[in-house]
């Protein structure tokens, strides 16, 4: 297979299999038998790509000229090469912890929910091998509006407010502000296609370039800058898979992997680095990671921690991107793969705790370790991986980072780095401890106790009614195998590495 | 007398002084060698409009709601400043009269000429309207066909109908 | 000679107009309004051999024929309130 | 500049806008339908006065002897204006229309009483 | 002989057909005859627009008389581009039309008013086609008169106030087109476009010139409802007809903006002082003004016809600072969002359509739970309301993008700020819309709605697809509008 | 000759002229609509008939005279019409005319017979 | 029938008379169109004897002479009222008795009080006319019933066959 | 004695004056290529008259005289009248309106042209006034019913 049609292929799978979900709307077990196998075509798919890409091949496809030279173009490198891999790979799990998720919770309106779901897996491989910016653009918004009915799939008051915040926070600043940044690209370099090195380099200079980064660094809502985070806590009134891929993988990667793209691609590191306008969005981003880090501890809803987790874990990334040296840029690039499997599998233990006993609240979480310990030990794994110890993925990734803090002369960061891990033990531990080693406390299991504002749609849990278990088989599966996952990435971090060391040394 | 439409409260005499403006209008035409069109503005002026209006008056009443008299700021600054342009406007105007204007030397001459040789008929008015500007005086047709249509519409025909 | 003519016809004129804005009545309007038109139509015909093109007086007969109308549909107006029936009907059930 | 030769233009105008704010400032419809009138027609006499030539006669040919060396006045204009008229009569006739459809739907043909009504709902 | 005449017949056919519909005393029969002849006029725009992009500008000499002394048809890009609009959205309301007005017109009133809107299309396709200043007043009158009786025909009684109210302003407008024209002709002694075009720079810029300027700019900016000339508008457009909102909605205002673009550039000349400095200080900040309060108003609508009608508002606006610019990319950007907009808008005002003709509202609390009874309608709705917010592969997208860019071109960057913002209170109002559909239940109380019937929806759905179809493609709606953005600029300067 | 009938439309066109002044006179000074429909018959018919006389005169034995003949027949035949509608309108919704030292002893005019429009 | 060919003839004659032009096109329009009008009088009922009064005959235009002097005489006298600072007026309101047999005579004899100024008719009744005089002794004049003899004179013979039920 | 009120004068100068008045606007109609006047002036005219008839006699009265069916009908014949002039013109070669077409010589044609259209024109004003005056009068019986 050659590598333009599978870049075509790697949309239009996805595409046609929503299409037939959406036919199928009757048929509920051939409906969710197309998803995984779709799921499993496009890993396929998007894995043929690997070997050229890995080699230095640069897999592109013109789809068509939307504008006089702003065609809708595919370009696949290393960047967009991992994090197809990642959301492509982890698409199949979470289709699988979707499945016993959703069937488990009985929700409504499922053929919507998988067929936005697909739609939202093309835009993001949309965004992945996008070749230009314009197309990066275009997808980045189609997976803002596709993920816009999973977050109000409830569909009642608490989602539609939630829903609003979401859309209103990423539409308003991609538009207000990313798209402006964008024109102003075009207007100024002539061109908007990914070159590595950078396309304004040498073009802008002075405050300019300021102004420009922080267009693009806030108009990329998605990867949740402070103080444009709040959409992403918000969305969390969406259910738990949904968190889990699109708002621990698909939709906050896009934003933080178009934050990567922009500053490779589009600044360049060495212009971006040269101009010192990194550096105060270094701070910002630092000052991010450490907010978001104490909020999190502050939260007693596991899924609002999770969040501010991430919008935590995201800033790495931006201050990956920040530093502009080629090891924090590759550090960053790398916390994108590894951070993504080990929030997923923080997300799919939060689903599965929910799934079993209606509890999104920590404090009632005591004692819940003794009863669904698979559950809980990879909870743990996942943990381990974000606060970046190894033998999990996440030590990698910060690694790199702190390699590149370094070679940069800011030991500030460093620091920032090195607390963030101490907040992040703060904050993710005390789960599992009290999940393992406090009792649970006797009416535990009631399910009146179920806050109202968790899932009022929420179908109460049938079957032996006090009695809890571990959730569902194909939920387990699914997190056991993302945690393992972390678990895999610690060892196999090399390939990754060699496949993105051309970004940062061109 | 336009002061007196302005104040006037009775709306029955408002219109026939309308009436007479058309009349006086039409008269002034007539001074202005425009006697096709005063021939047009005396019967549609005075006639048509004042009877159709009339008609409406007989269906919705005929007096103004008063004490509405008074100047109103806003459409008078409107109306001044309309008023204002146009009055500068007038100030590169030819005079009134003149036969050098520009106006009198590029295509009406030819019009003057020609039209009585090429369409053997005297009034030069009716040659242009109907042959030169043909096409204008057709779209003036259907202006009238769609004011016909239009009544039609809205009032329903003349013929009483049983609903 | 005409110039004279109608300058007397421009001063009856104003006056019918100062009669018509000065009302009171509405019958009195309708008064001037209709001697005004008469006194147009001697007007036009006036001007007409003023301006040595006497041919245009059909437009005098079409203003006497206008005015008339123009009369008698306000004064069937002012009278019944109605302009569409006929007047024998209505004389029959005011 | 030649003040008297505009004089004729100037008193158009100030018809012109007598009529005009008749329209927008009268609330009653029948009025303001009356003010439109008046504004067209002041429009009219603006065009047929650019149109006049001095010692000019109307556009119509005089046969003969006579005629020979008579001044014409523009044609155009007045061909312009007779196709004006009709608009205007037929513009006219449908406000008017409308107005009759008014009165019956809303009881009053006052614009602030329609808006009042309108309101209300 | 045929393709000869084509610029005729692209009038004179539906003019022809106006009178014969009324013949036809039954209105499915009249129905079909508009319709026949709406898609004749269609065809021969896009004739004509092939010949004109093949072979340039062509003139046609009606009654045979050569111009300036007769009237001249002359079709060049621009126009040509306006009347393949005009044309086509014509034939497509018209094909939707039948079911929609079956509904809202009583059935002794059909062939009158297929009547009516032939004579509107006539008159609008006629101001577009003809080169000749009067004739573009008299056809001008053509379209409004017989919009207005259109728009009177809605059921609610607020449809006669508003058409009243058109009326007025409509004629106002006119009679001051027409007081321009007149002191053009004064200046010149020519009435023919082209013609004042070539003579106009000789005599520069007096006074009767300028003032002529104003009252032309003036008068057309009434008919197109710039901004604080536009409350006519909304009334108007939310209670007629729904095929007459959709049809007036994405044709009549565009066809004003053809006016001012033509008195602009080709009669006036682009190099026309007062010209610039009135489109730079003040059509661009009014334009401006106008997409943010029309669009901020559009939001606190309740009635969603009247939300679209502000929304209209606020697009000319969009139209009328890529105009204002003067630029060949600002011009192509009005000109590109004249085509994409009434694409849309005609698009949406039909699925509305649809909705009314189903639930027989179209108050904002009324469209609760519709996205699940119908589904089909309420997805066209977002995706022509996605082209009005201009999410990019929509229409909507792809002018904004050239007006952003030609903003930042002039350096405005207020401008530029301010469509972006624009967007962003499309955004919002659009989305009332669609949460109320989708998320909100619709209320036990609320009708049994199915889709609306297949001839409604496949004719909204053919300009919604349009709206997408042409935020993809753009070498038609972008090439044709740059194309004549340069023939404005270049042709007469 | 041309000299007689020049003079005798001159005199024609100033008796007519003089009387429509005097008519017009009368519309201002008169004290109701009643008394005042006189002043205007006046102009309406020897005011309007001598000064088309005047004009027949000059016209000569032509067309023009043959349509202001029509005129005039035309007036006198629609001029009587609209006042006695006048007369009749104003009588009958209610106008008392002015009378004068003398009563004739004539009906009153009747009440409004519609409502008033 | 002979009326619609009378009337048709006048017509006729009154277009050749203004029209001026004596092509053979414009003479056959011209025929076509009297006749037309007829065709569309007929339909609308006016070609009788009130709308067409040929049978009146010369003894209109003896009429005609006498009234002509009588308006005259009226004018010279109303003017001095209107001229005279005094204002002499005294108008009065006076029922005058119309002996005519048909209508038409009625209308005759109304139009020619209100042609003659100085009185206006009013009101016109089954036999009688109510006139509104600008003085009283004009409205003796016409009480005196000069006017009205003569009107009854011109119409001649009674036509009984046309008394009009109004 | 009550006093019957009568109204023959007014119905009296009706039926003498409106033969003439129609006359006239056929008058008017012909004459527009010589003097003033044309199809307008005439269709107004001819209006005007028939508007007189009915408002003496009545609408009923003028509608059994013209039918409002029958002048719907005859204001779209006028219209197509001159539409058809205009495309006869084509057909015989000519642009749209071309009047030199018509005839062999193309002053004649210009001629025979002018007064077809006017033709037209006066036909379809004088039917339009003729309407509108019905629908008016039409209402306000309607609305005189009710009220």
């Amino acid at each position: 297979m050659s590598g333009n049609s599978a870049i075509l292929l790697a949309m239009a799978i996805p595409l046609a299999g929503a299409v037939l979900i959406a036919l199928n709307a009757k048929r509920p077990n051939l409906r969710e038998a197309i998803t995984l196998g779709t799921a499993g075509l496009l890993f396929i798919d998007v894995l043929t790509l690997l070997p050229e890409v890995a080699a230095g091949g640069r897999p592109s496809f013109t789809l068509i000229e939307m504008l006089p030279g702003l065609p809708l173009a595919f370009e696949v490198e290393p960047l967009g090469m991992l994090f197809g891999l990642v959301a492509s790979g982890l698409w199949i799990v979470n289709s699988i912890y979707s499945i016993g998720y959703m069937r488990a919770n009985k929700e409504q309106n499922q053929t919507r929910f998988y067929v936005c779901f697909a739609v939202a897996i093309a835009s993001t491989l949309g965004i992945a091998f996008a070749g230009n910016m314009m197309t990066l653009f275009v997808f980045y918004e189609a997976l803002t509006l596709s993920t816009y009915p999973l977050v109000t799939h409830k569909g009642n008051e608490d989602a539609r407010r939630g829903g609003r915040t979401y859309l209103g926070i990423l539409l308003s600043t991609s538009i207000g502000l990313q798209l402006l940044a964008i024109l102003w690209t075009w207007q100024v370099a002539g061109t908007l296609d990914f070159t590595v090195g950078g396309i304004l380099n040498g073009k802008v200079s002075g405050p300019v370039v300021g102004i420009l980064l922080l267009l693009y660094m806030y108009g990329i809502g998605k990867a949740a800058l402070m103080p444009l985070h709040r959409w992403l806590p918000a969305a969390m009134v969406a259910p738990t898979p949904v968190s889990a891929l699109l708002h621990a993988v698909a939709v906050v990667k896009a934003g933080v992997f178009t934050v990567m793209k922009v500053a490779v691609y589009i600044f360049g590191i060495d212009f971006l680095r040269e101009s010192g306008h990194g550096q105060w969005l270094a701070y910002i981003a630092a000052a991010t990671i450490l907010i978001a880090s104490l909020v999190a501890m502050t939260k007693d809803n596991l899924k609002a921690r999770l969040a501010y987790s991430t919008v935590s874990q995201l800033s790495y990334i931006v201050l990956g991107a920040a530093l502009a040296t080629s090891w924090s840029v590759i550090g960053g690039s790398m916390h994108i793969a590894m951070h993504a499997m080990g929030k997923i599998t923080l997300f799919f233990c939060a689903g599965a705790i929910y799934t079993a006993t209606h509890k999104t609240e920590i404090s009632e979480m005591t004692g819940l370790g003794r009863i669904m310990p698979i559950t809980f030990g990879a909870f743990l794994i996942g943990a381990l991986s974000i606060i970046g110890l190894p033998p999990m993925g996440g030590s990698w990734s910060k690694w790199y980072l702190a390699l590149g803090a370094a070679e940069s002369g800011q030991i500030v960061m460093i620091a920032v780095l090195m607390i963030s891990s101490l907040l992040n033990v703060a904050y993710l531990i005390p789960i599992v401890a009290r999940g393992f080693f406090q009792p649970a406390p006797g009416h535990a299991h009631e399910p009146a106790q179920e806050p109202s504002s968790a899932g009022a749609a929420a179908a109460p849990r049938t079957g032996s009614a006090g009695k809890i278990r571990e959730a569902p088989t194909l939920c387990v599966v699914a997190l056991c195998l993302t945690a393992s996952g972390c678990i895999l990435l610690f060892f196999f971090a090399d390939p990754l590495y060699r496949l993105l060391e051309p970004i940062a040394v061109p | 007398m336009a002061v007196g439409i302005v104040r006037l409260d009775n709306l029955l005499a408002v219109v026939m002084l309308s009436g007479i403006y058309s009349l006086i209008s039409a008269s002034l035409f007539v001074t202005m060698d425009a006697v096709d069109v005063a021939f047009t503005e005396a019967s549609v002026g005075g006639g048509i409009a004042t009877v159709l209006m009339l008609a409406t008056l007989a269906l919705t009443g005929d007096t103004e709601k008063p004490g509405k008299g008074k100047l109103q700021i806003v459409p008078l600054a409107a109306v001044t400043i309309t008023g204002a342009l146009l009055i500068y406007g007038t100030l590169d105007m030819p005079s009134f009269g003149d036969p050098m204007a520009a106006i009198h030397q590029h295509v009406a001459p030819r019009y003057i000429e020609e039209a009585p040789k090429t369409t053997g008929i005297p009034n030069i008015v009716t040659s242009v309207l109907a042959s030169y500007r043909g096409y204008d005086t057709m779209g003036e047709l259907a202006v009238i066909f769609t004011a016909g249509i239009g009544v039609i519409l809205i009032l329903g025909s003349g013929r009483r109908r049983d609903d | 000679m005409f110039f004279a003519a109608i300058l007397a016809i421009l001063v009856t004129m104003s006056l019918a107009l100062t009669r018509a804005l000065l009302g009171p009545t509405v019958y009195d309007r309708v008064l001037a309004v209709n001697s005004f038109g008469t006194k147009t139509v001697l007007l036009i015909a006036l001007l007409g051999f003023l301006t040595d093109r006497p041919d245009f007086l059909d437009i005098g007969l079409v203003y006497a024929l206008i005015n008339f109308i123009g009369t008698i549909a306000v004064l069937k107006l002012l009278k019944y309130g109605n302009l569409g029936t006929a007047v024998r009907e209505l004389e029959r059930n005011p | 500049m030649d003040i008297p030769g505009l004089f004729n233009y100037w008193i158009v105008i100030f018809l012109m806008m007598t009529g005009f704010y008749v329209v927008i400032a009268r609330g009653n419809l029948v009025k303001k339908i009356v003010g439109l009138n008046i504004f067209q027609t002041s429009v009219f006499i603006l065009y047929i006065s650019m149109g006049k030539v001095e010692d000019g006669t109307a556009p119509i040919v005089i046969e003969g002897a006579k005629g020979v060396g008579a001044v014409y006045s523009n044609p155009l204009p007045h061909v312009l204006i007779l196709t004006a008229i009709v608009v205007g009569i037929a513009t006219t006739a449908l406000g008017l229309a409308l107005i009759v459809r008014i009165k019956e739907a809303y009881g009053t043909v006052e614009e602030d009483d329609i808006f009042a009504q309108d309101e209300a709902e | 002989m045929i393709a000869a005449n084509l610029p005729a017949l692209q009038i004179v056919l539906p003019l022809i057909a106006a009178p014969l519909c009324l013949l036809l005393r039954r209105g499915n029969l009249a129905w079909a005859l508009a319709l026949f002849v709406s898609l004749a006029a269609f065809a021969i725009a896009v004739a004509l627009l092939t010949q004109v992009l093949d072979s340039g500008a062509i003139s046609y000499e009606l009654g045979g008389w050569a111009p300036p002394w007769g009237i001249e048809y002359r079709v060049d890009v621009l126009n040509a581009f306006v009347l393949l609009i005009v044309a086509a959205i014509g034939a497509v309301v018209l094909a939707y039309a039948r079911r929609s007005v079956a509904q809202e017109v009583p059935t002794s009133q059909h062939s009158g008013f297929y009547t009516a809107f032939l004579l509107c299309l006539t008159g609008l396709l006629g101001v577009a086609i003809t080169g000749d200043a009067f004739n573009l007043f008299v056809f001008l009158e053509i379209s409004s008169l017989s919009s207005y009786v259109l728009i009177s025909m809605g059921r609610d009684r607020r449809a006669l106030t508003a058409a009243f109210q058109y009326l007025v302003m409509g004629t106002i407008g006119a009679t001051f087109i027409v007081i321009g024209i007149g002191l053009l002709y004064m200046s010149t002694g020519t009435l023919n476009m082209a013609d004042l075009g070539a003579r106009l720079p000789a005599i520069g810029a007096n006074r009767t010139v300028l003032a002529a300027f104003a009252f032309l700019t003036v008068g057309a900016t009434i008919k197109l409802a710039l901004f604080p000339l536009h409350f006519w508008l909304p009334n108007a457009y939310a209670y007629a007809p729904s095929a007459v909102t959709a049809f007036l909605a994405s044709t009549a205002t565009k066809v004003s903006i053809y006016i001012l673009l033509r008195f602009f550039f080709t009669v006036f000349g682009p190099t026309f002082e007062a010209e610039e400095i009135t489109l730079n200080n003040l059509v661009v900040p009014l334009a401006t003004i106008a997409v943010l309060v029309c669009s901020t108003v559009a939001i606190y609508q309740g009635n969603v016809k009247r939300m679209l009608a502000y929304s209209s508002i606020a697009q000319i606006g969009y139209m009328m600072i890529g105009i204002g610019f003067g630029t060949v990319t600002g011009l192509t950007a009005g000109i590109a969002h004249l085509f994409n907009h009434a694409v849309t808008k005609g698009g949406l005002f039909l699925v509305l359509g649809c909705i009314v003709w189903r639930i027989g509202s179209c108050r904002l609390g009324d469209l609760a739970g519709l996205g699940r009874r119908m589904p089909l309608t309420m997805f066209a709705f977002v995706l022509g309301g996605l082209s009005l917010i201009g999410v990019p592969l929509t229409a909507g997208f792809v002018s904004k993008w050239v007006l952003v860019q030609a903003a930042i071109e002039q350096g405005n960057w207020l401008v530029a700020v301010a469509i972006l913002a624009g967007s962003l209170l499309a955004l919002i109002y659009v989305w009332r819309v669609v949460e109320v559909a989708y998320l909100r239940p619709a209320p036990d109380s609320a009708p049994e709605a199915a889709e609306a019937p297949w001839s409604m929806l496949i004719p909204a759905w053919i300009l919604i697809g349009a709206s997408i179809y042409f935020g993809v493609e753009t070498s038609l709606s972008l090439g044709v509008a740059e194309a004549a953005a340069r023939f404005l600029l270049g042709g007469a300067g | 000759m041309q000299i007689l009938l020049d003079t005798l439309s001159w005199l024609l066109l100033i008796g007519g002229s003089a009387f429509a002044v005097i008519g017009a006179v009368g519309l201002i000074r008169f004290p109701d609509v009643y008394s005042r429909m006189h002043a205007a018959g006046m102009t309406d018919t020897l005011g309007a008939g001598l000064i088309l006389a005047g004009l027949m005169v000059q016209g000569g034995f032509t067309l023009v005279t043959v349509k202001l003949a029509l005129i005039l027949v035309f007036l006198l035949y629609t001029s009587p019409t609209s006042t006695y509608a006048l007369a009749n309108a104003a009588y009958s919704r209610g106008l008392q005319p002015l009378l004068g030292k003398r009563d004739t002893g004539a009906p009153p005019p009747s009440a409004p017979e519609t409502e008033p429009s | 029938m002979l009326r619609a060919i009378s009337l048709g003839l006048v017509l006729f004659g009154i277009w050749l008379l203004i029209s001026g032009i004596y092509t053979p096109l414009l003479i056959s329009l011209g025929a076509v169109s009297c006749l037309a009008v007829v065709g569309i009088a007929h339909r609308m009922d006016v070609v009788d004897h009130e709308g067409h009064p040929i049978h009146l005959g010369w003894r209109a235009l003896t009429y005609w002479m006498w009234l002509t002097v009588e308006i005259v005489k009226a004018n010279i006298d109303v003017a001095r009222r209107i001229l005279d600072p005094k204002l002499p007026i005294d108008p009065a309101v006076v029922t005058v008795k119309a002996s005519q047999d048909s209508e038409l005579g009625h209308v005759i004899f109304a139009n020619s009080i209100t042609l003659t100024p100085g009185t206006v008719s009013m009101r016109v009744a089954e036999n009688t006319i109510l006139v509104h005089a600008i003085a009283t002794d004009m409205a003796e004049d016409v009480q005196s019933g000069a006017m009205d003899r003569r009107v009854t004179a011109m119409e001649g013979t009674v036509q009984t066959h046309l008394k009009d039920a109004s | 004695m009550p006093m019957i009120q009568r109204h023959s004068i007014l119905r009296v100068t009706t039926k003498l004056l409106t033969p003439f008045i129609l006359m006239f606007a056929l008058y008017v109609q012909f004459h527009g290529d010589f003097g003033p006047g044309g199809g307008f002036q005439a269709g107004v005219i001819f209006g005007a008259g028939f508007i007189l008839y009915a408002l003496i006699y009545g609408i009923e009265a003028a509608e059994k005289v013209a039918p409002p069916g029958i002048i719907r009908v005859v204001m779209t014949l006028g219209l197509l009248l001159y539409i058809g002039v205009g495309y006869f013109g084509m057909f015989l070669g000519g642009a749209f309106l071309d009047y030199n077409v018509l005839r062999q010589d193309p002053v004649q044609g210009q001629h025979l042209g002018i007064t077809l259209v006017e033709l037209g024109v006066g036909t379809t004003v004088a039917a339009t006034m003729i309407t509108i005056f019905f629908s008016f009068a039409g209402r306000m019986r309607r609305a005189g019913r009710s009220g």
